[in-house]
This record gives C-alpha cells, sequence and structure tokens, in this order.
C-alpha cells in the first residue's frame, strides 16, 4: 500500500525526487532543495495523499559517518553532502506515512521553511537551527530557542565537544577543585 | 583582626562559630517551621510530590507549605536539574531570599549534574549558590528526603548553616572594625 | 474598660513581633534582592504604566462587601443577648430585633450588589 | 513631558469629552508586559512566558522552553544502545515506561527483529507501559486540580500513584526512573505472585477514580474555570501535529495503538474515547476515561499472559542469562562484549513510534554499525503541544493560562529533549 505513496509521488514530481528508498518499511523520498515547498504543498492537498499532519522534523550530519561493514566509498567524504534534513510526515485520513530528506552542502546549509505549510514545524525548524545551524528562508522568526542568545556554535554538530560550557553565572566564591589547582590545597585538606 | 575569616568553609568556621545558649533558641524556632520554595524543574518534582503526598508526609517536620515566592521562604529545596539557561534565574531567586536561609539540592543532578555531563547542564547546583544539604539518589527516596531535612535541622540548630555562618562572619568583621574604629 | 485593655493587649502583641523581628532577624540587604520578584528572570516593563481602571473597581467592591462582612462579626457575638430579652411581664421572650437589624443592613448591600451586577463591573470584559 | 503630550494629544484627538460615552472617556490603559518566569508553580518550573496584556486578557505572548535542555540526543550519540536507557527514562518522566519500550522499538526495528520478541516479553511490555500510563493520567489529573485549587483530588490521585509505584518498584527497582525494557525483552520477569498485587491494586485504584470523578465533575468551581478554557478545533489540532489526549478531546480519532498497532495490542480491546469541543474540560474527561481504559488493558493481560521467555534468544542482541556468563568462557566474553561495545546495530536508520502518556512519542534513530547510536532523535508530544499553547492561551485571562498548562500535560524533560 505505501509503495503506491512513493510511486505517486515519482510520477507527480520526476525531476524533484533524487531518489527514494523503503528500508525498515519506512517510506523515504530525497528531494531537491528547491522543489521542497513546491512538493509538500502538494503532498499535503492532493486528496489522494492528504498529508496533513506534521511529525517531526530533524537533521543529520553526516560529518563523522563511518559504517562499519561498509565499503570505503560510503564513508563521509569532502564532495559529499555533509547535512540532511528530514520531515516525517502522516496522513490521518489515509495512515500512511512519509519521510522527505533534503540533502545540504557543508558551506550553505539553507532550505525553503515548511512553516507555513504544516505550523507544528515552525518550532520544530528553530529546534533544527538551534542545534543543527540549519537556515531556513522564509520562516517567521528564526531564533534559538532551546538554547540563550549568548550561546556560540551549534552543539549538535559532530565537531561540537560535548561537555564545552558556556556559563552565564557562576559563583564568585567557588571552592576551587583542589586536583586542578594542587598549590591552592588547603593546609587542612592533607593532614 | 587575627582572625580568619575568609571563608565560610565549614570545616574552619567551626572554629569559631561559636554558638551562645541565648542564640541557640530563635535557631530553635528556625528549625521547625521551614517555609520551602520547591525551585523544581525535573524528574525529582515526582519524588517532591511523593515527600508531600499523605504516605510519606514531610508535614510531620514542619516543612510541608510550600511558599511559591522567595520573600516568604527560608528553605531553597533545588528540586532537579539545574541547567546553565535556568542558572541566573536560581541565583535571583537565591538572592531575594530572607535571611537566614538555607538550600536543599534535592537529588543527584542540583549536587553533581547526575549523568548529564554535557554543554547545557551545570554540575550542580552549588556552582552559582552556597548549598547546605546535599541529597543523593535520581529520583531520591522520599526517606532520603526526610533524612535530609532532619540533617538540615541539626544544622540549623547548631548555628553552621552557610547563610548563618555568612552573617556571623559579618557581624565579627563589623564589630572588629568598630573596635579599630574607636 | 475592657476595650481599652483589647486595644492594648492586641497593640503590644503585635509591637512585641515586629521588634522581635526586626531586633533578632538579622539583615542583609543587596542590590539583588530590593528588585522586584518575577518568577526569577529580570523583571521587564515598568509597573509605572496606566493600569486599567477595572482593576480599582474590583478592589473597591471587595472591600464593600468585606466590611459588611467585617460588620457581622460583633453582631454575631452580642446575637444571644439581642434575641433573649425579658417581656413586659417579666417572662423571657425571643425577640427579632436583632435578626430584623441585620436583615435590613444586608437587604441594602444586596441593592448595591444588584446594581453592580446589572453595570457588569464585576466581571471583566 | 512624553508621558503629558500624548495624554494631551490623546484627548483633544477625540471628540468633545461631554458626547463621550463612559467606556469612551476612559483613558486607555497602557499594555502590560508580565513575565512568567521559569521558576513558577504552573509552569512545571521549565518554561517561561513573556506576556503582554491589557489589564487582565492576554493580547501577545511568547513562550520560551529550554530551561531543561538536557542534551539527549548528544548524550546518546556518547552511549551504547543499552545505555541510552536510563536517559529516555528522564525524557517523560511522568510514564517512563512508555519511553523505555519506545527506545527498545525502535533499536529493534533497526535490527529487524519487531514481530520476533517472545509473546510474554510483549505482553509484560504492555503491562508495563498501562501502568506508566496509569500514574501519567492520575499524576496530570492531580497536579491540574490542584492547580485550580482542588487540593483533595491531588492527595487521592497521588495515593493511588503511590501504589502503582509500590508495584513498579517491585517490577523493576526503582519507583520512577525504572530502565526496565532491553532491546529484544525485558531486563527481568515479573515478580512472584504479581496477578495478585496488580489485581489488588486496581481494585482499590478504581474506587479512587470514582470518587474524585465526583468530586470535580459536579464542582462549580471547576466546572467554570475548566469549561470553554483553551479550546482547539480539530483541524489546528491536526495542523498543529497534536496527537494523544489533547487531539482526541479535539476530535481526531488517532491512537497509534490502534491505527499502527504494534507489541500485542491487536488481540487487546479498549476503545478510543473523543472530545468534541477540545477544551480543557474535554482533555480531562479524555484522561479521566483512559485511566480506565488503561484498568481494562491491564485486566485483560493478565487473563491472557502466556508463560515463556521474557526477552528473545537472539544471541546478537540479549545477555546470556547470569548461570552461564559465570560458568561458560563463551557466555561470558559474550556477557563482557555486549556491557563494554553494546550491541552492533546494522547501518540504517528507522523511525519507530508508539502511543506514549502525551500522544505519539517516536525515536528517530540513525545506526552505524558501531554499538553507539549516530543519532537518536526524540520525537516529543510536549514540544508540539507547547507550540501551540501560544495559540491557546490567545485573548484569555491569566488566570486561564494555569488550566491551560495543566491540561496539555507539557512536561520539561520531554519537551525541551
Amino acid at each position: 500500500m505505501s509503495q503506491k505513496v512513493l510511486a505517486a509521488l515519482t510520477a507527480a514530481f520526476p525531476d524533484a525526487v533524487v531518489r527514494t528508498g523503503s528500508a525498515h518499511d519506512d517510506e523515504t523520498a530525497w528531494i531537491k532543495r528547491e522543489e521542497l515547498l513546491a512538493v509538500a504543498t502538494w503532498l499535503r492537498d492532493d486528496p489522494a495523499m492528504a498529508f496533513d499532519a506534521p511529525v517531526f522534523c530533524t537533521c543529520i550530519d553526516w560529518i563523522d559517518w563511518r559504517p562499519v561493514g561498509r565499503p570505503v566509498s560510503e564513508h563521509w567524504s569532502e564532495t559529499k553532502p555533509r547535512f540532511t534534513v528530514c520531515y516525517q510526515l502522516r496522513s490521518v485520513a489515509h495512515k500512511h506515512r512519509i519521510r522527505l530528506e533534503v540533502e545540504l552542502p557543508e558551506h550553505d546549509p539553507r532550505l525553503p521553511s515548511l512553516a507555513d505549510v504544516w505550523p507544528a514545524f515552525n518550532w520544530q525548524e528553530r529546534e533544527t537551527f538551534d542545534m543543527y545551524g540549519i537556515r531556513f528562508d522564509g520562516h517567521p522568526d528564526l531564533r534559538r530557542i532551546y538554547l540563550y542568545e549568548e550561546f556560540v556554535g551549534y552543539p549538535l554538530r559532530k565537531d561540537y565537544p560535548k561537555e564545552k560550557r558556556q556559563p552565564l553565572v557562576r559563583r564568585d566564591d567557588l571552592p576551587v577543585n583542589p586536583l586542578k589547582a594542587p598549590h591552592a590545597r588547603h593546609e587542612s585538606d592533607n593532614k | 583582626m587575627g582572625l580568619e575569616l575568609s571563608t565560610t568553609r565549614l570545616e574552619d568556621a567551626a572554629k569559631w562559630a561559636k554558638q551562645s545558649k541565648l542564640a541557640r533558641v530563635p535557631e530553635w524556632g528556625r528549625k521547625f517551621s521551614l517555609f520551602t520554595y520547591p525551585f523544581v524543574t525535573a524528574c525529582c518534582g515526582m519524588e517532591f510530590m511523593s515527600v508531600a503526598a499523605p504516605k510519606y508526609d514531610i508535614a510531620r517536620f514542619g516543612a510541608e507549605f510550600p511558599r511559591f515566592s522567595p520573600r516568604q521562604s527560608d528553605l531553597l529545596m533545588i528540586v532537579g536539574t539545574i541547567t546553565e539557561k535556568q542558572g541566573p534565574a536560581l541565583k535571583r531567586v537565591y538572592d531575594q531570599m530572607a535571611e537566614p536561609k538555607w538550600v536543599i539540592a534535592f537529588g543527584v543532578c542540583a549536587s553533581t549534574g547526575g549523568f548529564y555531563q554535557n554543554y547545557h547542564a551545570m554540575p550542580g547546583a552549588d556552582q552559582v549558590i552556597p548549598v547546605d544539604v546535599y541529597i543523593p539518589g535520581c529520583p531520591p527516596r522520599p526517606e532520603q528526603v526526610l533524612d535530609a531535612l532532619m540533617m538540615l535541622m541539626d544544622r540549623i540548630q547548631d548555628g553552621r548553616g552557610h547563610s548563618q555562618l555568612r552573617l556571623k562572619r559579618d557581624q565579627m568583621i563589623a564589630s572588629a572594625q568598630s573596635d579599630d574604629g574607636q | 474598660m475592657p476595650a481599652g485593655v483589647a486595644i492594648l493587649f492586641a497593640l503590644g502583641f503585635c509591637g512585641l513581633f515586629t521588634a522581635l523581628a526586626v531586633l533578632v532577624g538579622p539583615k542583609a540587604t543587596n542590590p539583588e534582592k530590593l528588585k522586584p520578584f518575577e518568577c526569577g528572570s529580570e523583571p521587564i516593563g515598568s509597573p509605572r504604566g496606566r493600569y486599567s481602571v477595572r482593576f480599582y473597581q474590583v478592589a473597591i467592591l471587595f472591600l464593600v462587601f468585606d466590611i459588611e462582612a467585617a460588620f457581622m462579626y460583633p453582631w454575631a457575638t452580642l446575637y444571644n443577648q439581642l434575641s433573649h430579652t425579658v417581656g413586659p411581664t417579666g417572662a423571657p421572650m425571643v425577640s427579632v430585633f436583632g435578626f430584623a437589624e441585620m436583615l435590613v443592613f444586608v437587604g441594602i448591600l444586596v441593592v448595591a450588589l444588584a446594581y453592580v451586577w446589572r453595570k457588569k463591573a464585576i466581571g471583566w470584559d | 513631558m512624553a508621558d503629558a503630550q500624548s495624554l494631551k494629544q490623546l484627548v483633544l484627538g477625540r471628540k468633545d469629552v461631554q458626547d463621550m460615552s463612559d467606556e469612551e472617556s476612559e483613558l486607555p490603559p497602557e499594555l502590560m508586559t508580565v513575565n512568567m518566569g521559569p521558576s513558577h508553580p504552573a509552569m512545571h518550573g521549565t518554561v517561561r512566558i513573556v506576556l503582554t496584556v491589557d489589564g487582565e486578557k492576554i493580547v501577545k505572548s511568547d513562550i520560551q522552553p529550554g530551561y531543561l535542555h538536557r542534551c539527549f540526543e548528544k548524550e546518546s550519540e556518547y552511549a551504547t544502545y543499552t545505555q541510552v536507557f536510563p536517559y529516555t527514562d528522564r525524557l517523560n518522566y511522568v510514564s517512563p515506561m512508555i519511553n523505555n519500550v519506545g527506545w527498545a522499538m525502535a533499536v529493534e526495528k533497526l535490527l529487524g527483529l519487531t514481530g520476533k520478541l517472545p509473546r510474554r516479553a510483549e505482553y509484560i511490555r504492555v503491562i508495563v507501559s498501562e501502568m506508566s500510563r496509569m500514574t501519567d493520567h492520575l499524576t496530570c489529573i492531580g497536579a491540574s486540580a490542584m492547580e485550580l485549587g482542588a487540593f483533595t483530588p491531588f492527595l487521592y490521585f497521588l495515593k493511588a500513584r503511590e501504589w502503582l509505584y509500590e508495584l513498579l518498584e517491585k517490577i523493576s527497582g526503582a519507583r520512577l526512573t525504572h530502565s526496565y525494557a532491553r532491546v529484544g525483552g525485558v531486563v527481568k520477569d515479573l515478580p512472584l505472585d504479581f496477578e495478585a498485587d496488580l489485581t489488588l491494586c486496581l481494585d482499590k485504584i478504581d474506587p479512587v477514580i470514582v470518587d474524585v470523578e465526583k468530586m470535580l465533575l459536579s464542582n462549580k468551581i471547576f466546572y467554570d474555570r475548566v469549561v470553554g478554557i483553551g479550546a482547539m478545533s480539530r483541524e489546528d489540532a491536526i495542523k498543529t501535529g497534536c496527537v494523544g489526549p489533547i487531539a482526541r478531546a479535539a476530535g481526531v480519532d488517532y491512537d497509534v495503538r490502534r491505527d499502527f498497532p504494534y507489541s500485542v495490542y491487536p488481540e487487546l480491546e479498549f476503545d478510543v474515547p473523543l472530545g468534541t469541543t477540545g477544551d480543557c474540560y474535554d482533555r480531562y474527561l479524555v484522561r479521566l476515561e483512559e485511566l480506565r481504559q488503561c484498568a481494562r488493558i491491564l485486566r485483560q493481560c493478565m487473563r491472557q499472559i502466556p508463560e515463556g521467555a521474557f526477552v528473545v534468544d537472539d544471541p546478537r542482541v540479549a545477555m546470556p542469562p547470569k548461570k552461564d556468563a559465570y560458568n561458560t568462557i563463551e557466555s561470558m566474553i559474550r556477557h563482557f562484549k555486549h556491557i563494554v561495545d553494546g550491541i552492533r546495530v546494522p547501518p540504517g536508520e528507522a523511525y519507530a513510534f508508539l502511543e506514549g502518556g502525551n500522544g505519539e512519542l517516536g525515536f528517530f534513530v540513525v545506526a552505524d554499525g558501531t554499538g553507539r547510536p549516530y543519532k537518536a532523535y526524540c520525537r516529543s508530544p510536549s514540544f508540539v503541544h507547547l507550540s501551540t499553547a501560544s495559540q491557546l492561551i490567545h485573548d484569555h485571562y491569566i488566570a486561564d493560562v494555569v488550566p491551560i498548562f495543566g491540561m496539555i500535560n507539557m512536561i520539561g524533560g520531554e519537551c525541551d529533549k
């Protein structure tokens, strides 16, 4: 039943769909960045498709991608796109699902925003921007949603170290960690 | 002014924080009427509800009535993870509390950050404010919370809470300066 | 005389506690403490703005009906004496004077409540 | 100076004062910005709203989540598949079991084990998920009623929740953070005489639900505070991606357990309550009805649970039984490799979802063949519901924000991930 969705999509937008796949019975369609808005509005408005319920939008950073047991050609390299933004959609009427994926190069991570097509993606795209630094053109107010404005960098990118904190406020009389500063050890400590 | 009053570290403070019999009376009153400001953020909140619920009743210790304004509360209960974005809010709430005030770090996230060692979770609330009693556990069992409350009561009675020590230190510095002044 | 003693006792009681709070209570003010408390965030907007007049209406109405309740307390305590009086023949008689008195008092305020209700000053919109 | 200037301009620019009606002569109040900040009892401590109010009516609201962003994705990229379970407990910490089962399902989908689990393991998962869903609804209704001033239902429901916590502690060892599910089944079997305890617990909880329902349904104060507040139409609910009790209250007939059946739900019958107007009162009624459906499912499960293994005996996935691990070297090596390197999941990406406490909870996992997930995204219903909150509280009073936030059951851990 679900192959029908992918077949219909490739039939309607032959040049927009780069490739399709249904691994683990998740229908996925890789879409070109320029055609995304047209494909999305068609998917929502076409009665046979009726994808009216947005599920989630996130991004995958492929920079560390070295799959085990796969030929080296599949590993990530400079030529390959670094980010893939995924939109998962669901139809309440027909009960079928599809995932649109858009591949973005490293130097220019921008794509048209789907916040107007489905309002749920307004916050989801802000979260993806906050975490991965993907710019969504046409988004009503693209600003950080989880982190504070003063935060520099995009934490969920693979090259951002996990424990690099950018503290807003710290106690002024913070007890010095004796391990880190042995000379500041208090004489009562080592007795 | 030979007193080394640079720190409220509890080991040093014990030396000069001698308490007169008279000073123990108001502490006794404060000990049994703690008004908690529940600074609830995360999963420990569920356990905080269980502590306040009929089975593990915290009302038996006079600390049941949560006050949601720092002006009327003297025990700040940090329940759950403190993130970097929450840091300024926590510090402001602590500063706006009336003296003397005490802080309980409820759960391992408030004490040391627990197993959230990353860019947004703060490694313990004591990075921002002095904490009197730490409660381990994720979330701690209600009995641990009641035990921590009793531990805090002893500390209040002996006058060795952080804010009590700081007040005593400031008094001693002020009196020392007024002696020098004359 | 007991009224004077009651007032004295009241003043003494309040005075004792405020004095205790001032003397025993420690004082440690810092600039942060003097700022208004806004759930832990930096206070935004100034309270100097022009309030909607609705706030004052609701406050005044609360005052009116609160004082009405306050007047009922002394009446309630003396209700026994008011209703048990001695009749002309010396036999105890139940008099309705106290009750009627309060009915009139409450009646006037019910008229006020009806007026306020019709003018929709109680609700918000 | 500017104030007096604008005042004069305001009055002169208008009609003559005499023929103004009383409303017009009233100077327009300035809009006030109020801060319903992170540390507020109704905000569950993790959301800050900057409200622009005209008197008491909310004109504009800017909702800022993120005060409890604990980096679930970053942490799970540094943990093996089995070590991610404790992190999933803390996502929706009101119904932690369902998160565990959700993560296990996602990894099983990648491994291709979805339908191959022993039936007893599937039944145990359904039992603990439904118990966790009951604690979710008990906490949500209890806390929302308390925030509206009804303290007794809060204590009644917490007493009921304590019974469930004791039972869940007997099963998994922890009251709240169970980490009970594993890829391929569950950690250990149900305790002895579990049926008796569960039926006793359910029999004790039913009268409590009836009491609270009687207390709240006929209570005029609760009724006025909740009816017609935060209403949401059916199209809005679908368009903004709402799921779970909130969408069902708006009339969207969508329940993952029935529409995309997983585990053994096809063998259980339960019906899905639907609301009509989608306001807070309908959400309360839908949750109350779902509490009863959970009890009904639990009773059916107790009758139908088969004997057998509680975890799939696929060596790639399951831990060797302790007896072998201590006696045979192969099992010990397998045990060691399993703990240190984790389960080797073949490269691929998959999105598995189930019916969580607040709706469709899903995990989008990308695996790269090593023992650690390459990316683990959690699709959290609370985050989606919070994005609709600013539209829900529009044109309501400040006091209405409390029931709305109580009823959309926004859980900080799940919303901020």
